[in-house]
C-alpha cells in the first residue's frame, strides 16, 4: 500500500519535472524565478484550503462550504473594516467567523450524523447567501497599505508549507494521524477502539473554517476587495488538487506531500496553457484532461486486484 | 452413488502464500460432505473456486465429468448453491431482494414479485425463520442476515449446496432448524459441502469427510470411522486435550455492576454483576439482546435507564471513551464491520484500541508497535506472513484473532468478548479460552457471550441467561447442564 | 476563429514579431456576444495598425481569473492592456503593478480607478445607462401617466456593474413617482431562471406594467417569459443586448426598444486608442483622438467618448448587425 | 427508513406552499402551478437518471455541463442561422451525445476503475471547454420550430416536458423497483464485493446507468432549452449542483443502495419551488440579497429534519 502512493506521488513528480522542461525549452521565460516567483501567490488559498481538505477527505468527508466561508469571512472583514475597525480586529472577527461556520459543519456532520457532502452542499448555499445578505452584496475596498503587503507575497504559500511539513509528520506519525486514516477505512471500527470520531471528524471542520476564514483575509487583501463573491468555486479546485495528488476520494488514503504535488501540477499546467495559448477555454479542456488522465494513469499502474472493495 | 463433482490437482496461491497445493477431492450425489481443517488450511479459497469465484492456478474441477464452466453465474446455473464465510449481503434491500438478486424470476421484462414473496417466505418458514421481509437487512442481526443468506441458497434447485461455516453467528434452535433442511435436502439427492468448526455438528450431518491441512488433503474417510480424536488429530496433526480443565480461581471483589440496565427495543431492568477472576458467560437466542448488553457497557449504544459500574467508577452512557478509562475492552460481533481495519497490516489493527500504550506525547513508535504485536501473534498463534501483512490477507479465524488479540492488548480489567471464537478452530478455541482464563486469573473479569453451548460450559464460571431482553435465569458452575441452560433460554412454551 | 484575434494561435505573444506591438483585450466575459462582437471591431483596427492582437478573458466572468490573466500580460511584457474591468477593485492593483512594469494600461466598457488606468474608453456611463433605461421602458409602456409596478430582473446578486445601474435607475425612478419598484431578481446569468422569475413576477403581481433586464441573458430570457405568459404588450421589458440576439422578439412585437451602443466600434475604438498610446501619437490630455473610419473623436478629461446610446427598435434594427 | 427523504421535504415544501398561498393566493392558480411543474420537468428527468448513478454507488456531476454541450449540438445542427438541418437529426444526435457521453463515463469508472467523481469532475471540465469552442463565442438565437415543438408544444393537451417527465418517472420507477436490471443496480451500490459474489456484473450495470443518466440529460436537454428561443454558452452552468442537492435532499444516500423515486420527486419539487415561492412573497428588493441564504437554510431544515426523524425511528 505504501509502495502504491510512493508510484503516486513519483509519477507526479516526473509529470511536473516534464512539464517544467517541455515549458523550458518551448519558452524559457516562463521558467524564471521572475516568472515563477510573480504567478506563485495565484495558488496560494487554494493550496490554504487544501491541507484541511486532504485530512478531511482521508476521513471519507468533504468540505465542499470552504469557499463561502472564505466569501463570509470577507465580507465580515470588510464591514468591521467600513465601521472603522482596526485592521485586526477585523481579521479577528473574520478568522472567528471561519472557525465558527467550520464548527458548525462539523456539528451537522456529527450530531446528525448526515453525508459530509450533504451538509456541506448545504451550508455552502447558507453561508454565501449569509454573506451576500450581510453585505448587502456591496463590495469593500481601501484597505490600508500594510494590510494589502500581506496578501502580494508569500504569506499563504508560506503558512501552506508549514501546515504540509506539520501535517505530514502527524499523518506519518501521531495518533492523530493514524486516527484520521483509520476513520476513513472503517469508522465502525474506530469507534469500537474508544476512539473519539465525532471530536476529530469536528475539529478537522472546525480547521477547515478557520482556514477557510484565513483564506478569506488573505484573499481581501491580495485582491484589495471584501465581497461577497470571493472563492466561488474553489472547491472545485481545492478537491481537484487534492484527488489529483493522489488521495482517495472515498477515505484512508492519501499524503499532504501527495497534494503538494497535485496543486503544483495543476498550477503549473493552467499558468502554462494561459501563458503560450492565452484561451481560456483550452485550459477547461486541459485541465479536466489532466485529471482524469492523471488518476486513469495511477489506477492503470496500480492496479488493484480484482475483487477489493471499490468504495462508493 | 455417481460423482457429482471431482477436482484434479487444484492449486491456488495468493502472492507467494500457498492457500491450495494439489488437491484431489470427490463429491458423491446426495452425500452431505464435510470439509475440515484448522484456520487457514483452505477451505474458504476451495470453496471460492467450486463456485467460480476464484480461478484456480493449478488444477481443474470436473462437474458430472465434464470441466466446471468459468463464471458464478454459470455455476450456479450449473447447480452449485454456496453461502460463503462473508455471506452474500445486501444490507440497503429487504430479504427478498436479497435472497433472488442475480437469477430474479421475471414476466416478460419485470420481476415476478409475487413469485419471490411467495418463494422467500416458504424458504424461511422452513428454516424455522420469521423475519420482517420488508426490512432492509442490515438493520436485522446478524444471525437472521444468516438465515437471509441460507434462504438464498435454499430457493434454488441446486445438486450441490456448499455451506461455509454456516452455523457460526447460529445459535442453537437456528442450528436444528438448519440440519433439518440439510437432511431433507440430502434424501431429495442434493449434495452438501459443508464446513465448520464445531466437530459435534460434522458427526451429526457429515457421510464423509475431508480434513485440509496447510493447503493440503490430508485425508477423505467416511465419518463412521472416525472419532473426534482422530479427526482433531488429522487436522493438526498433534493431540488436543478435550475441555479445558478450569481451575476456577477464587473471585475477588466486583468489578462489575450493572442495575437496573434498560435500552428500549433491546433489553429491560438487567441487572448482574461480574467480579475480578471471574468469566461470566451469556447466553440467549439470537435477539436476546446479548450484543446490545455489552454495546452499551461498552459505550457504543446509550442505555437509558439504570446504572453501571467498573471498579466502582459509573460509566457514561454512550460514551466509549468513559468506558475505556475505567479498563473495558470490547471484542465485537461483527469483525468486518467493528473488529478490524482490514487493509491495515496486523500490527496496526492489533494496537487500534491501545495506541496510548505505543505512542510518547501522541507520538507513534513503530518498533514498539510491532514488537507488541509480534508478542500478541506468538501469543494467539495467529499465522500471517507477519505482522505487516494487511489482516485481509488472513483466513478468517485468524483475523478473529487479531481482533481478540486487539481486545486483550491493553490487560483490561474488564473484557466483554462477543461470539469470541466464531469461526476459529478447535485447536486455537482451545488456546483463546486458555487465554481468557490467565486473563482471568490474573484479576480481570469477563463477560462473554456466545452461541456455542458447549464453549459456555466449558469457559464460564456462572452463566447469565438472556430471553427477550431480560434475565431468565441463572446458572452456577455446579448446575451446569445443556438441558438446564436451553430451559432458559428457550421460548417457555417450547422448554417444555 | 477571426474575432478572436490571436487566440488560440501557438504564436506566444513573448514571440512577436520585434518592433510589432502586442496589444491584450480583456473582456468582462469571453463568450457571449456582446463582447465577441466588440472583438471584431478591435480585430480590424488591429489588422489596420499592423498590431498583434491578443483576445482573452475569463468564461466564467470571474474578476479573480481576469486579474490574474493581467498579471501573467504584464509578466510577459506586452505593451498595451485593455481592461474591461467586471470588479474594479480586484482590477485595480494588478492594473497598477503592470503600470509600473511600464505596460499601458487602459479601461474599455467599465472603468477602474483612475491611477490605475491611463484613459476610458467610455461608451456610456452608468448614470447615462440607468437614465436610458427607465426612461425607454417608460416611454415604451405608453408614458409619464402610467401607474405600475416595475421590476429588475438581473444578473447575480453581487454583479458589480448591474448593482451601479440599479443604483441609478433608482435614483432616475424617483421622477415618475407613478411608478414602484418591485422585486429585484438575480437570474445568475441562467436564461431558463430570467425566464421563469419574468413568468412568476407578472403572475405575482398583477399591478406589475415592466421589467428592466439587465443583463444580456436576462433579457432574452425575460422576453421570453413575457411572450409564452400571453402578456406581450401589456408587460413591458427592456434592457441591454446587441441587435442580433433580440431581433426576434423586437420583430415578433414582444420588445419594443432595445438599448446598446455600438459595439464594433467600441472594439475598434478601444484598439486604435491603446495603439496610439503604445507609439505615442495620443497623449492621454489631448482634448481629441484620431480613430481611423470614426474620424476624431472627443476626449473629456481622461474619457475617450465613443459617442451616444443606440435605441434599436422595429423600425432601425435592420440596420446594425453585430 | 423506508421513507427516507420524504418526511423532511414534504414538511418543508407543505409550509412553503401553504405560506405562498397565504400571502398571495395566486400562487395555487393552475396556471402556476403547470409553470411550476414545467420548470421542475428537466431536472426531474435528469434527477431521475442520477438517483440510479448514485443508487449504484457512484456519481456524476458532469450533467450541467453535458446539458449544456447537448443544448449547444442541438442548437448548432438545427438551427437555420447555424447548419440548418432537419429538427429530427438534431434530436436523435444530441440523445446520441447524451448516451455516448454517459456511456464514456460509465466505461472510465467501471473498466477502467477511476473513481466516478473524479472522472465526472473533469468530464465537467472538459465538457464545458467543448461547449465554449463549438458556440465560438456566439449565441444560436433562432431554432427552428420543429425542436421548439419539444418546449413549448403538448400532447393531449399536457404540455410536452410534463409528459415526458411523467413518463420518465414512470418509467424510473418500474425500472428501479420491478426489474432486474434496476434491483441490480442498488444491489451493487448496496455492496459491490457481495453483487460480484452473486454473479452480478457489476461493472455493466454501473455502465448502464451511466449511459441511462446521460441520455435523460439529453432529454432535459431537449425539454428545456426549447422552450426559450435562444442557446447561450452558460446554459447548464450550476445544473448538476442543483441535481445533486435535490436528489441527497430526496433521500437518496450518497454511499449508494438506497433511494426512492418519491423522495427524489420530493427534492425536486422543493429546491425548485423555492424561488417562485419566494417571489410571490414579494419580499421586494431585499430578497435579492437573502435568496441563497433561505435556499441554503430550508436545504439544511429538510436534510436535517429528515435525519432527525430517521435517528428517532431507529430509536423506537
Ligand atoms: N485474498 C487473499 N490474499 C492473500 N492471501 C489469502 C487470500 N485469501 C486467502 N488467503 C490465504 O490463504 C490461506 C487459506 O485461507 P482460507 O480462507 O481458505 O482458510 P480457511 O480454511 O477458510 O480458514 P478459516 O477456518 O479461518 O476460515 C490463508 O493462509 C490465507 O491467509
Ligand atoms: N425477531 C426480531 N426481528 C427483528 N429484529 C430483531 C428481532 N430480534 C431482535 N431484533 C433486533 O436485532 C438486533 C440484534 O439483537 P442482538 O444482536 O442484541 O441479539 P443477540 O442476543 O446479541 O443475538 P446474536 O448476537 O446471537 O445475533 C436488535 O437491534 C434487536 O432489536
Ligand atoms: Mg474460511
Ligand atoms: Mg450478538
Amino acid at each position: 500500500m505504501r509502495r502504491l502512493i510512493a508510484t503516486h506521488e513519483a509519477g507526479l513528480a516526473a509529470l511536473l519535472a516534464a512539464l517544467l522542461v517541455a515549458a523550458w525549452r518551448t519558452d524559457p521565460a516562463f521558467v524564471s524565478w521572475r516568472v515563477q516567483s510573480g504567478l506563485l501567490p495565484q495558488i496560494g488559498e487554494t493550496a490554504l484550503l487544501a491541507v484541511p481538505m486532504t485530512l478531511i477527505v482521508i476521513t471519507g468527508g468533504i468540505d465542499l462550504s470552504v469557499g463561502s466561508v472564505m466569501a463570509l469571512a470577507s465580507v465580515l472583514f470588510g464591514l468591521g473594516f467600513r465601521s472603522g475597525w482596526p485592521v485586526e480586529a477585523c481579521a479577528a472577527a473574520a478568522l472567528a467567523a471561519g472557525l465558527l461556520c467550520g464548527a458548525l459543519n462539523g456539528w451537522f456532520v456529527t450530531r446528525f450524523r448526515v453525508h459530509p457532502l450533504i451538509v456541506t452542499l448545504g451550508t455552502m448555499s447558507a453561508f454565501r447567501g449569509l454573506a451576500e445578505g450581510v453585505s448587502a452584496a456591496r463590495p469593500v475596498s481601501g484597505f490600508p497599505d500594510t494590510f494589502l503587503r500581506i496578501g502580494q507575497g508569500w504569506t499563504a504559500v508560506g503558512l501552506f508549507a508549514a501546515l504540509t511539513l506539520a501535517g505530514t509528520a502527524v499523518l506519518a506519525r501521531h495518533v492523530l494521524g493514524r486516527r484520521i486514516y483509520g476513520i476513513g477505512l472503517g469508522e465502525s471500527a474506530a469507534r469500537a477502539s474508544g476512539w473519539n470520531v465525532d471530536r476529530l471528524k469536528a475539529s478537522l471542520y472546525a480547521f477547515s473554517g478557520l482556514m477557510a476564514g484565513v483564506a478569506g483575509v488573505l484573499f481581501t487583501a491580495r485582491r484589495n476587495t471584501a465581497k461577497a463573491d470571493v472563492g466561488a468555486g474553489i472547491e472545485l479546485e481545492v478537491v481537484t488538487a487534492v484527488v489529483l495528488g493522489g488521495t482517495s476520494i472515498f477515505g484512508g488514503r492519501g499524503t499532504l506531500v501527495g497534494t503538494a504535488l497535485g496543486l503544483a501540477v495543476l498550477h503549473e499546467v493552467r499558468q502554462f496553457v494561459g501563458w503560450r495559448w492565452s484561451n481560456d477555454v483550452l485550459n477547461l479542456v486541459v485541465v479536466g484532461a489532466l485529471l482524469i488522465g492523471a488518476v486513469t494513469l495511477n489506477g492503470v499502474i496500480s492496479r488493484r486486484p480484482a475483487g477489493s472493495v471499490e468504495g462508493g | 452413488m455417481a460423482e457429482l463433482l471431482r477436482t484434479e490437482g487444484l492449486g491456488r496461491s495468493f502472492g507467494g502464500v500457498r492457500a491450495l497445493d494439489g488437491v484431489n477431492l470427490d463429491i458423491a450425489e446426495g452425500e452431505v460432505h464435510a470439509l475440515c481443517g484448522e484456520n487457514g488450511a483452505g477451505k474458504s479459497t476451495l470453496i471460492r473456486i467450486l463456485c467460480g469465484a476464484l480461478r484456480p492456478s493449478a488444477g481443474r474441477v470436473l462437474w458430472l465429468g465434464a470441466p466446471l464452466p468459468e463464471g458464478v453465474h454459470r455455476c450456479e446455473a450449473a447447480g452449485i448453491a454456496a453461502i460463503h464465510q462473508e455471506p452474500v449481503s445486501f444490507p440497503d434491500l429487504d430479504a427478498v431482494d436479497n435472497v433472488f438478486l442475480g437469477w430474479e424470476p421475471r414476466r416478460g421484462p419485470l420481476l415476478d414479485r409475487r413469485a419471490m414473496v411467495r418463494r422467500t417466505r416458504e424458504a424461511l418458514r422452513e428454516l424455522g425463520e420469521d423475519l420482517p421481509l420488508a426490512r432492509p437487512v442490515g438493520e436485522l442481526p446478524m444471525a437472521q442476515r444468516q438465515m437471509v443468506a441460507l434462504a438464498r441458497a435454499l430457493v434454488r434447485e441446486c445438486r450441490l449446496l456448499i455451506l461455509d461455516e454456516p452455523t457460526a453467528a447460529l445459535s442453537a434452535r437456528e442450528t436444528d432448524a438448519l440440519f433439518a433442511v440439510v437432511r431433507r435436502m440430502r434424501e431429495r439427492g442434493v449434495s452438501v459441502l459443508y464446513v465448520s468448526h464445531r466437530l459435534d455438528e460434522v458427526f451429526a450431518l457429515a457421510d464423509r469427510i475431508t480434513v485440509l491441512r496447510d493447503g493440503r488433503k490430508v485425508d477423505t474417510l467416511p465419518a463412521r470411522e472416525t472419532d473426534r480424536d482422530g479427526l482433531i488429530r488429522r487436522m493438526v496433526g498433534r493431540e488436543v486435550p478435550e475441555a479445558p480443565s478450569t481451575e476456577t480461581a477464587a473471585a475477588g471483589g466486583p468489578v462489575l455492576r450493572v442495575e437496573g440496565l434498560s435500552l428500549p427495543g433491546a433489553f429491560e431492568g438487567v441487572s448482574l454483576e461480574v467480579r475480578s477472576g471471574e468469566v461470566v458467560g451469556l447466553a440467549g437466542l439470537v435477539g436476546a439482546g446479548r450484543t446490545e448488553l455489552l454495546e452499551a457497557i461498552y459505550g457504543l449504544r446509550r442505555f437509558r435507564e439504570g446504572k453501571a459500574t467498573v471498579g466502582g467508577r459509573a460509566l457514561r452512557p454512550g460514551s466509549v471513551p468513559s468506558s475505556l478509562a475505567a479498563g473495558v475492552a470490547l471484542v465485537p460481533e461483527d469483525r468486518h464491520r467493528q473488529g478490524l481495519i482490514p487493509s491495515w497490516p496486523v500490527s496496526w489493527n492489533v494496537s487500534m484500541a491501545s495506541l496510548g500504550a505505543v505512542s510518547r506525547l501522541g507520538w507513534i513508535s513503530p518498533g514498539a508497535e510491532r514488537a507488541r504485536a509480534e508478542a500478541m501473534a506468538r501469543l494467539l498463534q495467529i499465522k500471517c506472513a507477519g505482522v505487516r501483512a494487511p489482516a485481509s490477507s488472513l483466513s478468517g479465524g485468524n483475523q478473529q484473532k487479531v481482533v481478540l488479540a486487539k481486545g486483550l492488548f491493553l490487560g483490561p480489567r474488564l473484557l466483554l468478548l462477543d461470539e469470541p471464537t466464531r469461526g476459529v478452530d478447535v485447536g486455537a478455541k482451545h488456546e483463546v479460552h486458555q487465554l481468557v482464563r490467565r486473563l482471568a486469573a490474573e484479576g480481570a473479569a469477563v463477560l462473554a457471550a456466545s452461541s456455542d453451548m458447549p464453549e459456555l460450559l466449558a469457559l464460564c464460571d456462572r452463566i447469565v441467561a438472556l430471553r427477550g431482553g431480560r434475565i431468565s435465569g441463572e446458572l452456577r458452575r455446579s448446575e451446569f447442564s445443556e438441558p438446564a441452560l436451553l430451559s432458559l433460554i428457550l421460548p417457555e412454551e417450547g422448554a417444555a | 476563429g477571426g474575432p478572436q484575434g490571436q487566440e488560440g494561435s501557438p504564436n506566444g505573444p513573448t514571440q512577436g514579431e520585434k518592433g510589432r506591438i502586442t496589444i491584450c483585450l480583456l473582456p468582462k466575459q469571453k463568450g457571449i456576444p456582446y463582447f465577441t462582437s466588440c472583438a471584431e471591431g478591435a480585430q480590424e483596427a488591429a489588422k489596420e495598425l499592423d498590431v498583434e492582437l491578443i483576445y482573452d478573458g475569463p468564461t466564467d466572468g470571474s474578476p479573480e481569473k481576469a486579474a490574474a490573466m493581467v498579471e501573467k500580460w504584464a509578466l510577459q511584457g506586452v505593451d498595451a492592456i485593455c481592461v474591461s474591468p467586471n470588479d474594479p477593485n480586484v482590477l485595480a492593483p494588478a492594473m497598477k503593478a503592470a503600470r509600473q512594469k511600464g505596460v499601458k494600461v487602459i479601461t474599455w466598457d467599465a472603468d477602474a480607478p483612475s491611477d490605475a488606468r491611463e484613459v476610458f474608453v467610455n461608451q456610456a456611463t452608468a448614470e447615462q445607462i440607468g437614465t436610458a433605461l427607465v426612461d425607454t421602458l417608460v416611454k415604451d409602456m405608453g408614458g409619464k401617466d402610467v401607474k405600475g409596478e416595475v421590476a429588475i430582473i438581473t444578473a447575480t446578486a453581487t454583479a458589480a456593474n448591474q448593482n451601479e445601474w440599479i443604483v441609478h435607475i433608482k435614483e432616475r425612478l424617483k421622477a415618475y413617482p407613478n411608478l414602484r419598484l418591485g422585486s429585484v431578481v438575480p437570474s445568475n446569468e441562467d436564461q431558463k431562471l430570467a425566464f421563469q422569475a419574468a413568468q412568476d413576477l407578472i403572475k405575482a403581481s398583477p399591478d406589475l406594467k415592466g421589467i428592466l433586464a439587465i443583463s444580456s441573458t436576462a433579457f432574452p430570457g425575460a422576453a421570453e417569459g413575457i411572450k409564452q405568459a400571453g402578456k406581450a404588450g401589456q408587460v413591458q421589458v427592456t434592457g441591454l443586448s446587441t441587435p442580433n440576439d433580440m431581433r426576434a422578439y423586437v420583430k415578433d412585437g414582444t420588445v419594443k426598444s432595445v438599448i446598446l451602443w455600438n459595439t464594433k466600434d467600441l472594439g475598434y475604438l478601444t484598439v486604435q486608442v491603446a495603439a496610439q498610446l503604445v507609439r505615442g501619437t495620443f497623449k492621454g490630455t489631448d482634448p481629441t483622438v484620431k480613430a481611423g473610419r470614426l474620424g476624431e473623436k472627443r476626449v473629456e478629461g481622461d474619457n475617450v467618448l465613443l459617442g451616444d446610446i443606440l435605441v434599436f427598435t422595429k423600425d432601425n434594427i435592420d440596420q446594425f448587425q453585430f | 427508513m423506508r421513507l427516507r427523504g420524504v418526511p423532511g421535504p414534504a414538511l418543508v415544501l407543505a409550509l412553503l406552499c401553504a405560506l405562498a398561498t397565504a400571502i398571495n393566493p395566486a400562487f395555487l392558480s393552475p396556471r402556476n402551478l403547470t409553470d411550476l411543474m414545467l420548470a421542475a420537468a428537466p431536472t426531474l428527468i435528469a434527477a431521475c437518471g442520477l438517483m440510479l448513478v448514485v443508487a449504484s454507488g457512484e456519481i456524476d456531476i458532469s450533467i450541467g455541463s453535458l446539458l449544456g454541450l447537448c443544448a449547444a449540438v442541438a442548437g448548432t445542427l438545427s438551427s437555420p442561422d447555424r447548419l440548418g438541418l432537419p429538427p429530427s437529426l438534431a434530436v436523435a444526435a444530441t440523445l446520441a451525445l447524451g448516451l455516448g457521453v454517459g456511456l464514456l463515463n460509465g466505461v472510465l469508472v467501471s473498466l477502467v476503475r477511476v473513481p466516478s467523481i473524479i472522472v465526472t469532475l473533469g468530464m465537467l471540465s472538459v465538457l464545458k471547454g467543448a461547449n465554449e469552442l463549438l458556440m465560438g463565442g456566439k449565441w444560436i438565437t433562432r431554432l427552428p420550430d420543429g425542436l421548439r415543438a419539444w418546449g413549448t408544444g403538448s400532447v393531449l393537451g399536457v404540455p410536452v416536458p410534463i409528459a415526458a417527465c411523467a413518463a420518465v418517472v414512470a418509467l424510473t420507477w418500474l425500472l428501479a423497483n420491478r426489474t432486474a436490471w434496476g434491483r441490480r443496480v442498488f444491489a451493487v451500490g448496496s455492496n459491490a464485493d457481495s453483487a460480484r459474489l452473486a454473479g452480478i456484473p457489476v461493472g455493466r450495470t454501473k455502465l448502464a446507468a451511466f449511459g441511462l443518466a446521460g441520455l435523460l440529460v439529453a432529454l432535459a436537454t431537449l425539454v428545456s432549452v426549447p422552450r426559450l428561443s435562444l442557446v447561450d454558452s452558460g446554459v447548464g452552468v450550476g445544473f448538476e449542483l442543483l441535481v445533486v442537492t435535490c436528489v441527497v435532499v430526496g433521500g437518496v444516500s450518497i454511499r449508494g443502495g438506497t433511494g426512492t423515486i418519491l423522495g427524489v420527486v420530493l427534492g425536486v419539487l422543493l429546491l425548485s419551488s423555492v424561488r417562485t415561492v419566494l417571489i410571490f412573497l414579494q419580499l421586494g428588493e431585499s430578497s435579492l440579497y437573502w435568496e441563497r441564504a433561505i435556499q441554503g437554510a430550508l436545504i439544511l431544515a429538510a436534510v436535517m429534519g429528515d435525519a432527525a426523524g430517521r435517528r428517532r425511528e431507529a430509536r423506537a
